[in-house]
């Protein structure tokens, strides 16, 4: 969670949630944010040398599997945990995809960056074909494949992704978006739906599900 | 409760049959029943908790959103989510027990008839671990519609029940939700109660405008937050005026000068809520802010402050 | 208003016997009697206005502080200080009458007595310049103690009295300081009203922690601003659900945004108040918001969107 | 009246009354600003480039006479609108003195800056003594002198003043403080009483009044 605190003149904010999205080897940790709303918007005006009030790590992480290619696959900021994820793979020697959609080339997070940090090189979807591949990220991953299943982004996105798994019986691994106040599993704020039709908490029992645990709905 | 004795002011106060060492609660329903936040503050340094309601039965909440932002504060539509009351002695009651020295507990209890309160109270009475109830009133009278805490009748009912359920301090949490809150903390007072917290939430709806539909799942919710200072100011004020047993004070405390408002206007312990979700310390620092204020304004102890506020009447 | 025809939405709605071209008007009591505002912002671009409260006597008001700063909100005891009817009438009503083409002028009118409030209606209705009244019910009842606006009977009392003095629509002004703000809002539609303006303010104070009195000359004032959207909305909703007539949501209106979420819970129109001391072009911003919105979303008329909220009921 | 404006993300602040400091050449206006409480905070943590609201100039002014000296009487932040009048008179060619006081050396604004700002030295008194002639500004006026005496500071100050003026038969101009709400007018929050027993607004019969038609209580 990251937020301004209380004593920053003149701002109510309550802190979002954001994903780690990389370390440096000083121990610094860096954020991927990306200008959503007022949140985001309030927290991307901070100015070198202003404080940010951080709470975490919180929650779950994506795991991967000795011996098996990682495939993440990210819908818009969803890219976020992916550079982390990534780039602690690839340092591990272990092999990794990262399969990045958005709607359009503007949107696309800068891909130079991207290798820097994660040493792989995105395949990059927009839905309008202006950069990359045209389509859904779906359409960039083989059924068949022996990988573990990683994916971050919009629920419309991960619903199919879990449609996919389902019918591939596929190991499908994703990282889901609540509302939260507290984020660490006091406020019963952040629920989801689970499989076995309970509430279960975003903040401390995700972000990261297994699809299989959660209720997509109706199709 | 450090630095020098000679000039340290006297925080604690003996209020409800304890020693309450600090006036600083975190509020019902923002810090579960205590152990996540033990993990990130030392809860045996501020005054302790208020629990999450308790019900008889285990309860399931309301769909998401949940939670949302809203101008000065948020919106919470949780629905009372909670283990129930077999549940909460069993695992959170003895976790209390075990983990809390000197933080002192209230158990915040819900129902849907008086019934339900009465065997929730009778149910954790003969047990330690926790010293009072708050009771919240907040909740729709199954019988009437109507909230019980909005509902003179059914208020007064509710009290007198309670009281002969238990010697225990029974705190009564009022709803800002009615033209007096006066008349309903008065009332609280003649049946017995030992306490009135104020206040709860007021009821508010977001709405989506790209999807036209409300932002909580349950449609509206309730407000909390800084947005709600002044209002819970003036009900701690206002309830006051009219009842002699000690008050606490909620609604968007953030730092000691919100907490010494509440104070001044009559409230001899606070609660934080919404603004420990901001910074997990506002009730360590409220804490450090009020003696801070004593310390400044030479004031000797807590007690001599409350209420003493020159308001010309 | 600007634009090419064929896709410009038309914010122009048929309401309470007039075209009403901009759904967005300054709330009581933050406009005065318009004079100020007409040098600020082009007054005949937005609705129109709400004057300050007219009373039959002229009334001094309350000592200093009368406004302060609240989180998100402000507080404010002005002690509806007013000119009075006649003067009311000699000068700021001939002023409103020769400077304003199309923006319309609705009355906020108060009194102590029922008879008060029928006095200033009978003594305006005759006169050209303004459209309707709106009427300020948030006050105390000399006879009850209670608000007019709090107490099911007299508020009753009040509307069927005023009915009989006037067939100019005539809006009643919700307080939001009740159990629930659907009951006051039938009472208001049984009684023969035109339309619901919701919602007043919220009772509150502030204490200075250093000189230990109330901020607020009169002790206690009212809570606006961005800090009670919610509960506008909430009311507004609410009131929708349980009568036809039309309203007018306030509360803590900045924007386009805000405004829609009350035009989507089923206001009609909206005002604009405490923002317009933030930003005096706040109602003109929010007329343009709002014609934005229903050209992003291509919707061809306002009228469409009113109560178009998906609350799956 | 200046202030953030609605569109700065997360922030709520009604806008504070300030005086014109000064103004250049080049027609820019300048504010002095001293940081009191969370609004003047917020107000002083813009950076170059981000943008305030400002209405007016707004209600009345100090009115130098032909011919007169005009005694500036500033008390701490009150020293804002002093600056303003003394460069233009002195710029005019007209006599000004400007006495000014404050608690301690360590609030007094910086005087070199302040010459350069308006062409003539402060005469400087602080409660203390740590700076200047240690005292209230009230030592500094001559009873006898045949000036206009404009004061701006805290109440208590003011009042001092006005009983100096009428005990010493002094014409006396004040500018006073109140709580604003729309600094237009219209919202009539601003009141401050008139020695008719009337409620005057200091957005706009103000700031400036003649102290005597003002009522400043009982002494
Ligand atoms: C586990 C997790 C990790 C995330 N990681 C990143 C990241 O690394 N980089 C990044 O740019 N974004 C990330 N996001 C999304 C980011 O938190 C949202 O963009 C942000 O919450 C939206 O806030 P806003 O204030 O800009 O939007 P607003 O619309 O102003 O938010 C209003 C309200 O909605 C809530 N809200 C709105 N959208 C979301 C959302 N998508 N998720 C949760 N709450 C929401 C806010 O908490 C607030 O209560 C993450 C979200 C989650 C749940
Ligand atoms: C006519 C006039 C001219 C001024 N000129 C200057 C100037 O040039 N430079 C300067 O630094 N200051 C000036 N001030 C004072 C400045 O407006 C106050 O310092 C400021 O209002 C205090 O705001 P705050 O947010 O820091 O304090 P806060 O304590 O946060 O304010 C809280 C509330 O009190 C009100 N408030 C508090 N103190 C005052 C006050 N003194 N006057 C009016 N409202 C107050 C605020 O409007 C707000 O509602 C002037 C004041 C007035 C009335
Ligand atoms: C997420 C959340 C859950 C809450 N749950 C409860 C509850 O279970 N019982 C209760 O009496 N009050 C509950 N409240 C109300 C708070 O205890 C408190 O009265 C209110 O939030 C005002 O205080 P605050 O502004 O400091 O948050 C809840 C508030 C929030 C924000
Ligand atoms: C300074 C001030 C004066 C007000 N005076 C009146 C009034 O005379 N009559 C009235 O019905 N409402 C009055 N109100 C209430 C507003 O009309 C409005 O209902 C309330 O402020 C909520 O809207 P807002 O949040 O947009 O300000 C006043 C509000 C303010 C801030
Ligand atoms: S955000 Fe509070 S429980 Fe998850
Ligand atoms: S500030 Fe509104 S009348 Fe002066």
């Amino acid at each position: 969670m990251l937020g301004l605190g209380l004593d920053t003149p003149g701002t109510w904010l309550l802190p979002r949630p954001f994903s780690i999205g990389w370390r440096s080897e000083r121990g610094l940790i860096g954020i991927l944010l990306r200008v959503f709303g007022r949140g985001t918007r309030a927290l991307s005006a901070l100015t070198p040398g202003e404080t940010a009030l951080v709470l975490g790590p919180l929650g779950t992480e994506f795991e991967a599997a000795e011996g098996r290619t990682t495939e993440c696959v990210a819908g818009g900021v969803g890219l976020a945990p992916f550079v982390f994820l990534a780039a602690e793979e690839i340092a591990a020697g272990r092999p990794v995809r990262l399969v990045y959609g958005e709607r359009d080339a503007e949107a696309v997070f800068d891909t130079d960056l991207l290798r820097e940090l994660t040493d792989i090189d995105a395949e990059v979807f927009t839905e309008d074909g202006s950069r990359g591949t045209r389509g859904r990220v779906t359409a960039g991953l083989d059924p068949a494949a022996d990988s573990v299943l990683c994916a971050c982004g919009p629920t419309p996105m991960l619903a199919a992704l879990a449609r996919f798994a389902v019918e591939h019986d596929r190991d499908l691994q994703v990282s889901v978006e609540e509302h939260m106040g507290c984020g660490i599993g006091t406020c019963q704020g952040c629920v989801v739906r689970s499989s076995a039709g309970r509430w279960v908490k975003a903040c401390v029992e995700g972000p990261v599900f297994r699809a299989t645990d959660l209720d997509w709905g109706a199709p | 409760m450090t630095g020098d004795r000679a000039t340290s002011p006297v925080m604690s106060q003996r209020l409800f049959g304890a020693d309450i060492h600090s006036p600083v609660f975190l509020a019902s329903g923002t810090c579960g029943y205590g152990q996540e936040y033990a993990d990130l503050i030392p809860l045996d340094d501020i005054g302790g908790i208020f629990t999450k309601a308790v019900s008889v039965e285990p309860r399931a909440g309301n769909p998401p959103h949940r939670v949302a932002e809203t101008p000065g504060g948020m919106i919470n539509a949780i629905g009372l989510e909670n283990v129930g009351l077999d549940r909460f002695i069993q695992d959170k009651l003895s976790w209390l027990r075990e983990h809390l020295t000197r933080a002192h507990v209230f158990v915040n209890v819900v129902g849907r008839t008086r019934d339900d309160y009465a065997a929730v109270v009778a149910g954790l009475d003969p047990h330690d671990g926790f010293l009072g109830y708050e009771i919240n009133v907040s909740c729709p009278n199954v019988k009437g519609g109507t909230l019980f805490g909005t509902d003179e009748t059914a208020l007064a009912d509710l009290v007198a029940r309670l009281r002969k359920e238990t010697d225990r301090p029974l705190i009564i949490k009022l709803t800002p939700n009615v033209s007096d809150v006066g008349v309903f903390a008065r009332i609280c007072e003649e049946e017995g109660a030992d306490g009135l917290s104020a206040i709860n939430t007021f009821p508010g709806m977001l709405v989506d405008t790209r999807s036209r539909r409300p932002v909580i799942g349950n449609r509206s919710g309730g407000v909390s937050g800084p947005a709600i200072l002044p209002m819970g100011v003036y009900a701690t004020w206002r309830a006051r005026q009219v009842t002699e047993i000690p008050i606490i004070g909620i609604g968007g405390i953030r730092d000691g000068d919100d907490a010494v408002q509440y104070i001044l206007a009559g409230a001899a312990l606070v609660q934080v809520g919404t603004a420990s979700f901001v910074d997990p310390d506002a009730a360590v620092t409220t804490h450090a802010g009020i003696e801070a204020y004593l310390r400044a304004h030479g004031v000797a102890t807590l007690a001599e402050l409350v209420g003493t506020l020159d308001d010309g009447l």
